[in-house]
């Protein structure tokens, strides 16, 4: 089965086929024998690499995973060339627009944009409190909010959309 | 009076609640747990001999909820408190309070608390007792125009704190005389906020400054020593996440000169039990004294791993009324000891808080290494309360071999469910400077583009290796138990036997 | 020769092999694990940095299996072994092939062990050193007839031991006359199997004896230092089960010539690593010559904590051709240090090792707290190797401060899935005798019938509370799975709703 | 819900019934609420009896329980009063012979008694080997071998039975 996966900002293409009791991984032109013992189902793993020792933990079980290896985090997201290509066919360009969601659980304390304001990258759009600290949420690209979905005082789940931003391109021409 | 306490309640929830819990019980002193509705399941409560549930999850109307805890003791038949840190440990209303019910408070007397705890008040009465402090406004400034006059004579870059504060709360930078404003405006706000009192006051913020702090211990009798002190500079928006002792610019007559002058402090204000003198250092080795911490210090533990001393075991004979079991010529240090704070925060997105249910959980363990935490496998984490999962303390011989075994510990900390710092508390260990000892709070500023590196060639390749086996992993889990649900026929058997041989 | 080892393997499993890789981790050297079949998912594995399957689960054919083992070092280009302790720890013809194969074995020489593993000669030699040993025969006995005239000689009791002895395997003790042949038996046999030779020895049986045993270090440059003493007399089964530093019976001046005589041990055979002179000491506190450790000792981790020097780093250190680092003078010791062994056994049933699968699993924390463990929840414990699961250590600062800590630590250590002796520790911390520092290696047999007396009525009304308890949970717990199963219609919801909240 | 608890030697009759969130257990004279939160089901618990807080680890789910309390293993049989009916028309007056079991896993080294042995409680029955020592299995009561189920060298799993003994009264008048 030949694997996407994609770290940072890259994308590394992975062939995997089981081998006995174990897989025979290619990366580039190299080819590895991996041993895999599980500790935790969906959890926690052994994993030797051509006897280099790997303890893995895995939280997700969709494209994106987190893993930690070694005490490190690492956030990759995988596909399989069936995924790919069922993906391909599926969806065709999806947007691309700038729905700034909130990262986690909180309170939105004040809201400091609203339609059609301009923003630059780093510009503060609204503050919001967790864990009793005030945390900016902030522009991360130059634009024009296209709509604001949260007020003053309102609770929020991790993942809520708080503003939509649009790029200056699809912005059309300066308002003022 | 009795030598020792008869029963106490702990104040508190998380580490520190189980730290203070575990002291007890070693103490052989009964003790009570209170617990708010996010917390009935926590370590501190099943920890505890009692515990009493104390309102919803919101701090104001639980672990804030004073009368509550109050009324709490008193049904208990508890003699004492003890606050921990955070919520009530620096209100002397609360300490007053309890001492007013009958009750002893496991700190200092509320009206030390409030001389220290008003930083502006604090500020003035160090200066006449001499203790060296920072530039900085003579008092508390309520508007702008003020806090440009203070600024334009102490030249920026001042520091906007509120004069309540603590815990990096409410503090606020500034470099720039346009931002002064802004600035002025959230750590009013914050302050009010986090204190209930919107104070604030302009500190000079020192070139490169070192954030190294003294632990005092003072007792009934007028015994005040202290245990040496913490470098706290490695922080992240204000808030420390790792300190160590020794710190390696204080020499034997440094470690003397400020003992004495945070001891001076405590015996200013009749301070009582365990306390924290914080100090800023410049990069001349200067001391500024900055504010005292009127409790139990999140970072007590490493003091604790160089000295031998227990300080909360001490804490609770200090408020029994006992006299300190020790003398300042009896305190030797032993080695270097380190704390990191794993706080559940996504240092890739600006620290900021992370949410979850912790799935799986590996604590490290062997030698000299110490795992403060309130941690389980189930536990949620949400944005009630603090970050702070856990403390992982290590000691070693020097320094070098602490931060070898730190970064050992860290290694075996695995933490699923929540994302956490671990991670980039390890690269903190990595970076050259760190190694050296060459730091300042403004150390992960100056480091962002080490701190924040993609990995390298090799890792990437593994991680890439490793990624594509646990996908691969996952599907075949998958399908097992897709296989398992649906029943299956003969022929799809060899699927799940083929995956059950290796979940053996 | 660098002084550094360039890549380590362990020969062992379990918590020692954990012990030994986190040295070589934050000794900054890489490091290969060795295991068998049983063993793929154990921590030793997961925490090396690389790993290599040796065999089928019997030891035989994996961790006793030296000739596989050298292979695999020298196959991942290492350049050293660290035996650990059992399986080939104290195999002198294995540390030779080890040695001949170009590879430094981390431990003694080959013959230094040869010499004292063989108990008969070792004893001649260090009567002839002038190192005090206890009476009994001069050499190996191997007729009935000739324990009898020895047994006769120097009075009952006597215990008949194996010549090539160890870690309480092979061991008999006999009261009466009459039970002399059948020990003789068991005794043959069980040394037999355990190390491939029969032969056995018969010693005096000392009256109350303390088994007290002191920790040296020696480099490969004459320098022989001691580490101080380690009681062990808490036995069952003649296996050590609580450990503590410093000894009750022990003052500077005992510690000092008991030092001495250790040193003079190592020093006779040209002793080099770590290792441990074990002493009986009887109840007018002269000691006696038992045997001599030829290798790191399980109970290694007290001495750390006392000490502050990390025993298996000093081994890595003197393997690597180093110098000691330090000198006697330099060795302090600070507190009170206390090691429990956590099992896998039924102490109500004759302490028989357990077997099962850890399902959960909380290690207690807190500060001055050690645990040395292999164990993780799903975990296998089966009979092909050691029971012991865990060492938990805790160090304070006086004797009775350790004991409460250890205690409230035990309490916090809870293991379901295999029976194991953690409330058998609890109770023997309980007992008078123990918290009084009177106890020998007999203690365990007469205290009977206060460790297994059976709950308090209080602790009884509390468990039978408890237990109706959780019956009535597992209960709801069943329903609701199976209405889960089921599916259930729209009334049987609310039984589903109801235990889920809970489960919340 | 009647529930009937066998700990040690005793049998102590508790009667528990839901009230409210939690139960309100009665034994003896006294009745206590007892709050009960799950940590994780089937497995962990923290039970507030009275406010008095004790953490309870549990593993099995029959009649027969080990609970851990606060580090502490108890072996506890509880049996409700519907089971208490159900097994008393069930099953008549069982045997209570003396079958002595293999406590775990291990190789039988050395069988020393053969049918129609009389032995005393504390007798050596056979040595089985486990985990690398030699076990003495004992008699636990005067009797008469009924039964021998292994022989040397043999490797038998726990819960095995190994010797079925005869209560001297059942074994009849003595044989010699």
């Amino acid at each position: 089965m030949r694997y996407f996966v994609r770290i940072g900002g890259k994308e590394l293409e992975v062939d995997a086929r089981e081998r006995g009791r174990g897989l025979e991984v290619r990366l580039g032109d190299r080819v590895h024998a991996v041993d895999t013992a599980v500790v935790e189902a969906g959890l926690k793993y052994s994993v030797l690499v051509d006897g280099r020792s790997f303890a893995v933990s895995v939280d997700g079980d969709g494209r994106k995973l987190a893993l930690i290896i070694n005490g490190r985090a690492y956030q990759v997201e995988v596909e399989d060339e069936r995924e790919r290509a069922g993906r391909a066919i599926g969806s065709g360009g999806s947007s691309g627009g700038g729905v700034v969601e909130s990262v986690m659980p909180g309170i939105v304390r004040r809201v400091e944009v609203e339609p059609g304001s301009r923003v630059k990258a780093g510009d503060r759009l609204l503050i919001l409190e967790a864990m009793k600290m005030e945390n900016e949420i902030c522009a991360e690209m130059d634009g024009v909010v296209e709509k604001v979905h949260v007020a003053d005082g309102q609770t929020v789940e991790g993942g809520a959309p708080l503003v939509t931003l649009k790029a200056p391109a699809e912005a059309g021409p300066a308002a003022a | 009076m009795s030598d020792k306490l008869k029963k106490v309640l702990v104040a508190n929830r998380g580490e520190i609640a189980v730290r203070v819990l575990r002291a007890c019980r070693e103490e052989g002193i009964p003790s009570v747990a209170v617990f708010s509705d996010a917390d009935r399941n926590a370590l501190h409560v099943r920890l505890a001999d009692e515990a009493v549930n104390i309102g919803p999850p919101p701090a104001a109307q639980s672990y804030l909820a004073g009368e509550k805890i109050i009324a709490a003791a008193l049904r208990c038949g508890c003699d004492s408190i003890h606050p921990g840190y955070g919520f009530l440990s620096e209100n002397g209303d609360f300490a007053d309070a309890v001492a007013a019910a009958g009750l002893i408070f496991i700190g200092p007397p509320g009206r030390a608390m409030r001389e220290m705890g008003d930083k502006v008040r604090a500020r003035a009465r160090m200066r006449a007792a001499g203790v060296p402090i920072a530039p900085g406004s003579e008092g508390a400034v309520d508007d702008l125009a003020e806090i440009r006059r203070v600024a334009a004579e102490i030249g920026l870059p001042v520091m906007i704190k509120a004069a309540a504060g603590g815990g990096g709360k409410g503090i606020r930078v500034v470099r720039d005389a346009a931002d002064l404003g802004k600035a002025f405006e959230m750590a009013r706000s914050e302050a009010e906020k986090a204190f209930k009192s919107g104070a604030v006051y302009v500190e000079k913020f020192l070139d490169k400054p070192r954030h190294v702090e003294i632990q005092v211990l003072a007792d009934r009798h007028g015994h005040v020593i202290h245990l040496g002190e913490r470098e706290c500079s490695i922080q992240r928006r204000h808030q420390k996440i790792i300190e160590e002792t020794p710190c390696v610019l204080v020499d034997e007559d440094m470690r003397r000169r400020m003992g004495e002058a945070a001891v001076q402090a405590a015996r200013e204000v009749g301070y009582e039990n365990a306390g924290t003198v914080e100090f800023l250092v410049d990069a001349r080795r200067n001391f500024h004294f900055l504010e005292m911490n009127t409790r139990l210090q999140v970072e007590h533990p490493i003091t604790e791993s160089v000295t031998g001393i227990d300080i909360v075991r001490e804490q609770l004979r200090i408020a029994a009324g006992r006299p300190l079991s020790l003398g300042q010529d009896d305190v030797t240090f032993r080695g270097h000891a380190i704390e990191a704070r794993i706080c559940a925060e996504d240092p890739d997105n600006a620290f900021l808080p992370a949410v979850g249910v912790i799935k799986n959980l590996d604590l490290p363990g062997g030698g000299s290494v110490r795992v403060d935490a309130g941690l389980y496998e189930g536990m949620k984490v949400d944005v009630y309360y603090d970050s702070l999962l856990a403390k992982l303390v290590v000691r070693a011989n020097d320094r070098a071999e602490a931060i070898a075994r730190m970064k050992r510990a860290l290694a075996e900390f695995q933490v699923t469910g929540v994302k956490t710092n671990i991670g980039f508390l390890l690269r903190v260990l990595e970076i050259g400077d760190f190694l050296a000892g060459e730091y300042d709070t403004g150390f992960i500023e100056r480091h962002r583009a080490e701190l924040f590196a993609p990995p390298s060639d090799g890792a990437e390749r593994d991680v890439a290796l490793l990624a594509v086996t646990l996908a691969h992993e996952l599907r075949r889990l998958r399908s097992l138990r897709a296989e398992r649900r649906g029943g299956g026929a003969g022929g799809e058997m060899s699927a799940w036997r083929r995956a059950g041989r290796r979940e053996d």
